[in-house]
């Protein structure tokens, strides 16, 4: 439907339409950093490989804004939007994107092991499931510190079958872990199908009892509902009342990585999950509610002059020293493995 | 007659070869059927040779190489695809303590022809976890074969002599050298497992290289010509079984020694050429053994970085004239 | 109950009298082994490690009794029971048991590795949850040859909570293998109860939904009980139903390994296993049905004097050449690792 | 004062210590707690510190170490145990490709201050995949300190130094020196990484050990005291950081090495030390670099095969006698 038919006269704004605004501007901002990232890989400026969130940012925002400061986010390779969500500033992410020193990672991650621990980003992890028992071991030493810190692990749907999610989904039940494992099913692995190798129809919900855990799908493409399931979910780690799993069924526009076309997916499918997208379908939703059109467009602006801005930083910035890559392997800020 | 193909069409020119020579070679890996593998090495082989013999898995390492060992020890000779060979790193307990020790543990009651092929090594700006070179990995291994070629003919012949092998091979194709293209000369190719080649000769310096490493020696080499020094080359192709002779005989001529290879510093294989050499050809050698490897460092990612810290060619040729000064 | 009470006449014998008196022998056979060997290791002559089915064998014997000749068996450490019901001789293992150069595998795999390839056992393999993955291999070759092999590997409660089972049963679904998955579930890892660290009741049977497969508890210490469940689930991945998961309830008489006296184990619990112990229990049915206790005797007689046989040639034979370390790591028969 | 213990009492001695000293010392493993652990190496930590802070696990290697790596980003020191160190292959990807990376990736921003103890090593009857010496492994990997004490003050004063260092160290206890005694004084011990120890002084050739061939090494130097070989022994104790100046300088004086490892032959530590000394020490050596190591094979399970592969003291003078004559 289009936006215009929605829309109702502005008016006082609410504490729901300040949520609705924040969860807005962080689909939007990622949106475009992501759309951003996509153009400087094809000129050859993000080097190696870059795995974008296009279509999936409304789990990244939902999940973002119930989570409280302190607490830890984990993701994947897939992970520019998890790290933005938490505050991260734009130009350090892109600096890293690019290989410069201005990068969160000084040029050393790259665009697979986004960090930013101040802003409680505790790494993109780029090997299938290993962060999963990791995010468990922050969710022990928070329960052991008494910190009330929660721990959210946002992973992909292929990455169910691995045994790294069995170990940690077991032992996060069994120790009552404050963790929250977040299943972003986009259908897809790379360039295979999730239902062609996986036993059941929900990889993660349908596993949930094999952990003594509920089963719980959302709707990844609707901002509101995420926010929801993860309010929930994380106030409930923090009470005391331990993990949850939630599968979020969502959908990217692109392909898996780099310049993959995707085209090993149905076009009826594709054009199905584009009615779906999340920035104009929510922006139509706002608008419904009577949210003045001209504050979308302001925060829309916003975020592309923010985009700019990261961009001409990162850019400008300067590759990482050669000294650097002997630095920070050890403690003492060196690499020396010998006396 | 004989045509210029890549490295990575290589690999699915021996796969298709030996799918053909033997209806037992059944190959699985991860988006290797319908995508023809996330590095397009496996292109067309589930369109010729159909899903019961090329299937793709979920990621699930240890599943794959324990179907691929149940298999061989039934009678099929698989082949899995492990897609990036740091990911060996979550299948390591079937690759280090099941497959090479079963054959072992029941004295020959347990035969398993299998082979695990994998994209190996840096370049390509991946960063630290899909950029290791872990062919040593392998090497340590009492029961493991390791094979790892430097250009598209012997991709063919040793892929083709891995399959055919009786004992389990890790086949390690380096990443970076997939787009490179060489000769290959048509029909059949299979080659022997265990045979090094000279590729460069020389009488003042041995270089012992493998993989990406071989053409960067080779390179080396023809500087070190200019420099009037004479440098010979040696592509292991195989770390096991390792060519100890054709090294030897080579150090016995020159009297010195420079391993080149992509390893991290500490217990890489140069290390152990080293100690073959320190202790077989002693009285022969006119200089210090020499290895040039990658710092003991994981991979950085930025271009800038990774370029700087891979072994390059001048950093060959200045171990090589420090050895031989 | 005492086995008189139940005593009658004397009858002619039925299919199922030979099926049942053919299971007696296998438990009679594998109680008498095990208990042999458990002397033979406090007497230093079994050295390293042993891990007994003392308690655990109508498992064993269900299923070796329900598996075709060619059918493939995988078991763990804990493997002498699963050996012997395959037909593997006594000799053979009391020799590997002894290090012996008469062993099945020539003293060079010990009591963890027993195998007899020719007896379709695969394997015993001493690193939890490796062989769930291995026995999808050979049931796939099974099936890609179509041979209506069946393969089925047995493992304890303690191996659910390892990656390697989650892979294993998630690809055994997705490609319909002929393979069954046996949880010998004796309530304990080594010296720690599975409840303590399990998310779930029942290890195996409440994760079987997690790879679409009906969840299946049998009284592991009952041999007619096993036996069906084990004919029922080999029959159906024979013609093509794929796979099954069976939890098997049962315990250990003895501790996990060696000397383990099994201490941390309540009184109550072990007495009240005692009960249920498989072997008089099962002797006491047949009687009541009206089995001649001749027949069963004269089983108890056959297996003492196997036993006393097989540990006679082990004890006799000599220790493995000090030439054979260096035979068959390849197939060429030699070690070499160079040309 | 000093008093007599074991090896094995020496682990819950320095893990007591380290958890009085350090409230944020945390121990988790499998049958560690309740059971004292499968060598009883653990007893008493359970009574003594609680629940909490001693927990059981269950058979998951992965959680167990990714738990410690995600509670030492964040504010634990924690010690995990893999009971045999074979299992350091269920759980390589933790160990060779998540924690040691992880500070280097993120430059600096990630501190992982834990330790990952493990049994290993072999003489115990238990078979290929229970007795494997894999201290290399660790070694090969980038951004690992990998210790291996040979008695039971070194297991106190290095384990305590381990826990203590703010970078994840490997700590192998040499299984079958478990049972074995040695003087440990009163009190606090602390030692420091990277610091070798001579253990028997010599000038004729240079024997440098670890772990369990320590012993072996010292009665080696004693018996070929009477052949007339002066043998000198040093106890690496680290092989991250390795302490190259007191082996370089030992074999300047001596002129001659041999090396002394459980590892199977390719790729072993000692094929590092050999290298390092064949690069560093080259113009003072007088005789070939020689190891002495288990042979390439799975080690076999019969105590008479065990036993005859392991390197033992004869081989040892065996070796010394050749490179020295
Ligand atoms: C252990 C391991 N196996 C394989 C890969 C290669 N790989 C990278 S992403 C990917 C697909 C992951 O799919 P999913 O979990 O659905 O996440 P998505 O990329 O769809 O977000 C694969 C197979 C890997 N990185 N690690
Ligand atoms: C990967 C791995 N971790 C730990 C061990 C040590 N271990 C040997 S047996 C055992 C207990 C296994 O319990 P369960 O699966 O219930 O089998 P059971 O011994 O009771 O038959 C453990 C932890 C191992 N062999 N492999
Ligand atoms: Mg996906
Ligand atoms: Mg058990």
């Amino acid at each position: 439907m289009s936006t215009t038919e929605l829309e109702t006269t502005p008016r006082e704004m609410s504490d729901a339409d300040h949520t609705s605004l924040g969860l807005y501007e962080q689909v939007v901002r990622i949106r475009t950093f992501e759309e951003r990232a996509y153009r400087l890989f094809m000129e050859g400026l993000v080097k190696g490989t870059s795995h974008l969130s296009l279509g999936m940012e409304a789990i990244a925002a939902g999940f973002g804004a119930a989570m409280r400061r302190d607490d830890y986010t984990f993701c994947t390779y897939r992970g520019h939007a998890h790290t933005l969500a938490r505050g991260t500033p734009m130009a350090g992410v892109m600096g890293e994107l690019l290989g410069r020193a201005s990068g969160v990672c000084g040029g050393k991650g790259g665009s697979m092991h986004l960090t930013s621990v101040e802003h409680g980003v505790m790494g993109s992890y780029a090997i299938i499931g290993a962060h999963l028992p990791i995010a468990n071991g922050a969710a022990w030493s928070a329960q052991a510190r008494g910190s009330g810190q929660v721990a959210v692990c946002f992973f992909g749907d292929g990455t169910t079958n691995i045994g790294a999610f069995h170990e940690a989904l077991n032992l996060a039940k069994v120790w009552n872990l404050p963790v929250v494992f977040v299943c972003e099913n986009n259908l897809y692995m790379e360039y295979t199908a999730i239902g062609e190798v996986t036993a059941v129809e929900h990889p993660a919900a349908d596993r949930a009892s094999a952990y003594g855990l509920e089963s719980i799908i959302v709707d990844g493409n609707d901002p509101d509902a995420v926010y929801a399931v993860a309010t929930t979910a994380i106030d409930r780690a923090r009470a005391g009342g331990g993990p949850s799993l939630i599968e979020a069924k969502t959908y990217r526009h692109g392909g898996h990585s780099r310049a993959d076309p995707g085209q090993y997916r149905p076009e009826e499918e594709v054009a199905a999950w584009m009615q779906r997208d999340p920035v104009p379908t929510y922006r139509a939703r706002l608008l419904g509610a009577g949210i003045d059109e001209a504050l979308l467009t302001a925060i829309e602006q916003r975020a592309q002059a923010d985009v700019d801005a990261a961009t001409e930083q990162a850019r400008a910035a300067l590759p990482p020293d050669l000294q650097a890559a002997y630095t920070n392997v050890w403690a003492d800020g060196g690499s020396s493995w010998r006396n | 007659m004989a045509e210029l193909i890549t490295y990575r069409d290589a690999v699915a020119r021996a796969l298709a070869q030996e799918m053909e020579h033997d209806p037992s070679v059944y190959f699985i890996g991860e988006d290797v059927a319908a995508a023809g593998g996330v590095f397009k090495a496996t292109k067309g082989l589930l369109e010729e040779f159909g899903p019961e013999r090329v299937r793709d898995t979920p990621i699930s390492e240890e599943a794959i190489l324990g179907a691929a060992m149940g298999a061989a020890m039934t009678g099929l000779r698989p082949v899995a695809e492990i897609m990036f060979s740091d990911f060996l790193a979550t299948c390591w307990d079937l690759v280090a303590v099941e497959i090479p020790k079963s054959r072992y543990m029941t004295d020959g009651q347990v035969s398993l022809p299998l082979v695990i092929r994998t994209a190996n090594g840096g370049g390509l700006r991946f960063g630290a976890q899909h950029s290791q070179a872990v062919e040593n990995w392998a090497m340590a291994i009492p029961g493991l074969k390791v094979v790892a070629p430097s250009n598209p003919r012997d991709v063919i012949g040793l892929l083709a002599a891995a399959i055919r092998d009786p004992d389990p091979v890790v086949f390690f194709e380096q990443k970076s050298l997939y787009p490179s293209k060489g000769e290959v000369p048509d029909g059949e190719i299979v080659d022997t497992l265990g045979v090094a080649s000279t590729v460069h000769s020389g009488s003042d310096v041995t270089i012992v290289a493998l993989a990406s490493m071989v053409p960067r020696a080779v390179a080396a080499a023809e500087e070190l010509e200019g420099l009037g020094i004479s440098a010979e080359v040696i592509d292991l192709r195989c770390l096991v079984p390792l060519d100890t002779a054709t090294v030897v005989e080579s150090v016995k001529r020159t009297s010195r020694l420079v391993t080149v290879e992509e390893n991290p510093r500490l217990c890489g294989w140069g290390a152990e050429i080293v100690s073959i050499v320190a202790e077989e050809c002693f009285w022969h050698l006119d200089g210090p053994l020499t290895r040039v490897t990658t710092p003991h460092i994981p991979l950085p990612s930025a271009d800038a970085l990774e370029d700087a810290f891979l072994p390059s060619v001048s950093r060959i040729v200045e171990a090589a004239q420090k050895v031989v000064q």
